[in-house]
């Protein structure tokens, strides 16, 4: 066995010896008579657990990239403190945190009130199955890849909703219905964009959308569709709260909207899955647009992380300069600019397949 | 065996979720526990290798569906105060209807014959066939039905529009 | 269980639509520990009602035991953020009372001053308002230029928001070195800012989305409600005090009244960006036409206006700086009452965010420039 | 149509502005100061708390405990106690008692001390844990003072 092969195997082709050693497991596995199913579930709890470790430490990353990144555009340093370049100031946060007392308001719908944080987490959490990091390093190539992520990114409507209902509290009920009203329109332009991907593709399936765009940059997604992925990021955007189209929880109307009445660990969570979902859908943009995985030189993983990290720093862009959208033009702006553009990108998209 | 197991801890999760989901106290909690029944359904179209119609499932009845009825709960919360009585009154017409639908259904399942059923499980996925039979073999039934759907949209958008005029 | 007992608010029984939701005192967007109980149906406001006085300290009742000179320093603490505007107001009413000569070179000092302080309010105000649209970057930008003048004021009189520099009878000190360099600095680069803050918050498709047409103030209710400064200049009234009363050196200074046509949040937002133009350009002119000299009068050391009463007022940031007084010959007053703007211009948000939304409620309290303390006292 | 087509164009161009706005920042240098690393530097006329310095020429502070900054100070801040010491025509201080915590930084008492005795210093890290440490004697602390403000101080305010 070649040892600089399977280095090489592992960056660039990640795919192969990782199903190797599958099947060797499973081999030396058969051969004790167990069920085979075990070893599936251990596995797959093996891929779990690297999937959370994955996406606490990208949250913990994501968020000091953010406040860096915003202190570059405003002129000021950032975190500094903590650590070398303040590198370690969100973990000192995360701890602060967690130690945090947990309030529980009074009157709150103890139910409601403690799983919304775990919905909205787990349904981020969720869509990572699907997420093509490189060559082959896919948790779950499923056929449906692209109407599994929407579907499972909807469910954090419900954690939403709940998150308000539960708090008892009108700030948060506020947040929480304007953002299951935001979520449910944004949804349509953006299921519009991504079917134009897939028409031009083919295929549902995460793996198959990277094939398709090839590693010739000149066929990824943008360029067909480049007003697609300028819809898909305005409508992802709005998808995950955040600004300009962060009205659920607008703090300088509803204080904190649907996370007001927060604290400690579920405010944690809550903080989590809303960077989770910003990695999350860049990822998705680099995936459906900018050719995934796919590029010259540098192994998958890095080009994925980069393109990923390029769209991350698009929206955080936008973020810091715009101010807040009110809820009303964004319902408007959705209805009568996105989905009109998206239903004619989807048409032009559909007739050029055809013609060409 | 491992799609029995799934298949039994899904219909487990289907059935007690829809008890909850009858006699849970709260109306936001019955809203949740069906999710959690809708989602197990679609856990079960997993079982059956129909990804397509789990996926959809999960973005039409749990992101659509019960977030709307949410919605409503949520806009409406005076349904949820103390003093409002969540149990229906009319105990004889519900005792009929839900009666009729258990013997309906009871009566399918018995006469089914199960056997045969489960060899025409889909082997694999069959996305772009339901798109072909949608679009070819049942194009009229889904154009009927979207041609209702639109209506129906129509119909809510001037019901509402029509209110706010008259309050103006 | 009432617990707005002394708030005429109550939402109406008989209709699920309607709640009551307690905006403040605590609350991120009310500048400051205002109280605001609305109406709401929906998102929409039905009703409002602010509850003011979690301030309050009792100055005016203060100052009746405090010698004339020592009253300076409380005033910086009404509208902290144009402390000299509102020092002005108060000293030219005690000269008037006197009969003090103030000299030229305190009078150009003052306006340079007050238009520092005018510049350095309406930074504030953006920057608080941008954060009030949601929008976080103007703050830092804003602040940097707010900066400089801070610390011009500083160099001139060592403090940073509470000043105390105004006497009566001129200035407690003469300008520092360096002070015109810095000055000079300041102007020539100042109006590029502002066009970058135009082009970062006022004129974004967003914002001017949510501001054109929300918050309409006619020129008649902003007149009847006692509406002054940038507010009123907005809604299309030609009432500048700089210009209609000329006092100080104004009457010598060229610069026009912003005016606006519409009075919606936008206007408002336009006629404060403009003013900061205006100011300075009477920077610019204060600057070539100041003279050397004294900067103080020959005031007696005790302080002790003859019995009378007098009002005057400056044109502060925010609208009309009034200053009361009644003197009964002794070293301390015998009634002061402050006139200050935001208390006037606050009672109008009734009128005109009635029918609008929360979203458009912060931002017509945001245009409207208030500040709390200034409102309790 | 047209319309709708120009408006979305100009709300394009409107926000492509805003982003170049904070894009040109984005190269700019950063105008913060690190601050407990690095301390701006202060004007001379800056109002930092109060102190009574000694005067180098006398060796010993200037104060005559006339009682003019009492007067003068609008929240009554500051208590002297006097005392004659045996041969001297001029009176002393044996005692200023300045409370920080009701002292608003207003500089009056500063212009009415015809001596020059006090001034306010630079300092503006005030906080302290115990209330009752912010009642300062001024005669018992001999603060001696630095810099620019110790020129400030022996020209009695002539600065520069």
């Amino acid at each position: 066995m070649d040892f600089k092969k399977l280095l090489w195997d592992l960056f660039y082709d990640t795919g192969k010896p990782l199903s190797q050693f599958y099947a060797w497991a499973h081999n030396l596995w058969m051969q004790t008579g167990l069920p085979g199913f075990i070893l599936d579930v251990f596995f797959q709890l093996v891929i779990a657990v690297v999937i959370a470790v994955f996406i606490a430490l990208n949250a913990i990353w994501i968020i000091y990239y953010e406040r860096k990144f915003a202190a570059l555009l405003q002129i000021r340093k950032g975190p500094n403190r903590v650590g070398p370049f303040g590198l370690f100031q969100t973990v000192a946060d995360t701890v602060k945190m967690l130690l945090k007392e947990d309030i529980n308001p009074d009157k709150s719908d103890i139910l409601t009130f403690w799983a919304a944080p775990f919905i909205i987490f787990a349904a981020s959490f969720g869509v990572f199955l699907v997420i093509p990091f490189g060559n082959g390093l896919i948790a779950g190539d499923v056929n449906i890849g692209m109407l599994y992520v929407l579907a499972i990114s909807g469910l954090a409507v419900i954690g939403i909703l709940s998150a308000g209902f539960g708090s008892n509290s009108k700030y948060s009920l506020i947040g929480g219905l304007r953002s299951a009203a935001q979520v449910i329109s944004y949804e349509i332009p953006m299921v519009l964009t991504v079917l134009a991907v897939v028409m031009l593709a083919g295929s549902l399936k995460m793996s198959d959308i990277v094939a398709a765009q090839t590693g010739n940059p000149l066929k990824w997604y943008f360029i067909p569709q480049i007003v697609g992925l300028v819809l898909f990021l305005i409508a992802g955007n709005a998808e995950i709260n955040r600004g300009p189209f962060d009205l659920p929880e607008a703090e300088s109307e509803l204080v904190s909207g649907f996370i007001t009445e927060y604290s400690g660990m579920k405010f944690a969570m809550f903080f989590l899955a809303e960077y989770t979902n910003l990695f999350l859908t860049s990822a998705l943009a680099a995936t459906l647009f900018l050719g995934g995985w796919q590029g010259p030189f540098l192994p998958p993983v890095v080009w994925f992380m980069l393109k990923t990290y390029f769209i991350v720093t698009i929206l955080m862009w936008a973020r810091w300069t715009f101010p807040r959208i009110r809820v009303d033009h964004l319902m408007a702006f959705s209805w009568k600019i996105l989905l009109p553009i998206a239903l004619l990108n989807l048409l032009i998209t559909a007739f050029l397949i055809k013609v060409i | 065996m491992v799609e029995t197991i799934l298949f039994y801890g899904f219909a487990a999760l289907i059935l007690i979720s829809a008890l909850l989901m009858i006699i849970a106290p709260n109306i936001y909690h019955s809203a949740l526990f069906l999710a959690l029944c809708l989602f197990g359904v679609a856990g079960i179209y997993v079982v059956l290798n129909s990804y397509f119609l789990a996926g959809i499932q999960v973005l039409v009845y749990i992101g659509a569906v019960v977030v709307l009825a949410l919605f409503v709960i949520n806009l409406t919360r005076r349904i949820l105060d103390v003093d409002s009585d969540q149990h229906n009154e009319q105990l004889l017409p519900a005792v009929i209807i839900s009666g009729l639908t258990a013997f309906l259904i009871i009566s399918a399942v018995l006469k089914t014959n199960w056997g045969t059923m489960i060899a025409h499980r889909v082997a694999q996925d069959n996305t772009a066939l339901t798109g072909r039979l949608l679009l070819n073999e049942f194009v009229l039934p889904f154009e009927i039905v979207s041609v209702l759907l639109l209506a129906a949209l129509i119909g809510a958008i001037s019901i509402v529009a029509g209110d706010k005029g008259a309050q103006k | 269980m009432n617990n707005y007992s002394n708030i005429p608010l109550q939402a109406s029984n008989n209709g699920a639509d309607e709640y009551i939701l307690n905006m403040g005192p605590q609350h991120p967007s009310t500048h400051g520990v205002l109280r605001l109980v609305l109406k709401l149906e929906g998102e929409t406001v039905k009703d409002i009602v602010p509850d003011l006085g979690y301030v309050h300290r009792g100055l005016e009742k203060l100052f009746e035991n405090r010698a004339y000179g020592q009253i300076i320093p409380y005033l910086d603490r009404t509208d902290y953020l144009s402390a000299m505007n509102n020092e002005w107001a108060y000293v030219m009413a005690v000269e008037k009372l006197m009969a003090i000569e103030v000299p030229q070179r305190a009078e150009f000092m003052r306006v340079i001053f007050a238009e520092l302080n005018r510049i350095m309010s309406h930074l504030l105000w953006y920057s608080a308002y941008g954060m009030d649209v949601g929008a976080l970057t103007p703050l830092l930008y804003a602040f940097r230029e707010r900066e400089e003048i801070i610390d011009m004021v500083e160099a001139a009189c060592g403090g940073r928001l509470t000043h105390n520099y105004y006497r009566i009878g001129g200035f407690r000190q003469d300008l520092p070195k360096g002070f015109f360099d810095m000055l000079k600095k300041f102007i020539s680069h100042f109006n590029d800012k502002v066009d970058e803050y135009e082009a970062l918050l006022i004129n974004n498709v967003i914002f001017m989305k949510r501001a054109q047409g929300v918050g309409v103030l006619k020129k008649e209710t902003a007149i009847n409600y006692g509406v002054t400064g940038p507010n009123l200049r907005a809604s299309g009234a030609d009432i500048d005090l700089r210009k209609q009363d000329a006092y100080g050196v104004y009457g010598r200074l060229d610069f026009k009244a912003c005016l606006r046509d519409n009075g919606d949040t936008w206007d408002r937002c336009k006629a404060r960006m403009a003013e900061m133009r205006e100011s300075l350009k009477i920077l610019k002119q204060c600057m070539d036409m100041i003279p050397e000299g004294e900067v103080m009068a020959k005031v007696p050391k005790i302080i002790k206006p003859a019995a009378g009463e007098v009002y005057t007022r400056v044109e502060g940031p925010k609208g009309e700086v009034g200053v009361y007084i009644v003197s009964d010959g002794t070293e301390k007053p015998y009634r002061i009452k402050l006139r200050q703007p935001s208390f006037s211009n606050l009672s109008v948000i009734k009128e005109i965010t009635i029918g609008h939304k929360i979203a458009d409620l912060v931002a017509i309290m945001g245009s409207l420039d208030v500040i709390i303390p200034e409102i309790d006292r | 149509m047209i319309k709708y087509v120009s408006e979305i164009i100009k709300g394009i161009i409107s926000l492509m502005q805003g982003l170049g706005v904070t894009l040109k920042h984005a190269f700019r240098k950063p105008i913060t100061l690190q601050y407990p690393d690095v301390k701006a530097d202060l004007p001379v006329r800056v109002r930092g708390r109060l102190v009574m310095p000694i005067d180098p020429e006398k060796n010993d502070n200037r104060c005559t405990a006339c009682n003019l900054c009492v007067k003068a100070c609008p929240n009554l801040s500051i208590r002297t106690e006097k005392v004659v010491e045996d041969g001297k025509a001029k009176p002393k201080a044996a005692k200023y008692n300045y409370n920080l915590a009701t002292c608003m930084f207003c500089n009056l008492c500063v212009e009415a001390c015809p001596f020059g005795a006090i001034i306010m210093s630079e300092e503006y890290e005030l906080a302290v844990r115990d209330k009752s440490e912010l009642m300062i004697d001024l005669v018992a602390e001999k603060y001696v003072l630095k810099g620019k403000k110790e020129k400030y101080f022996l020209t009695k305010y002539k600065e520069e």
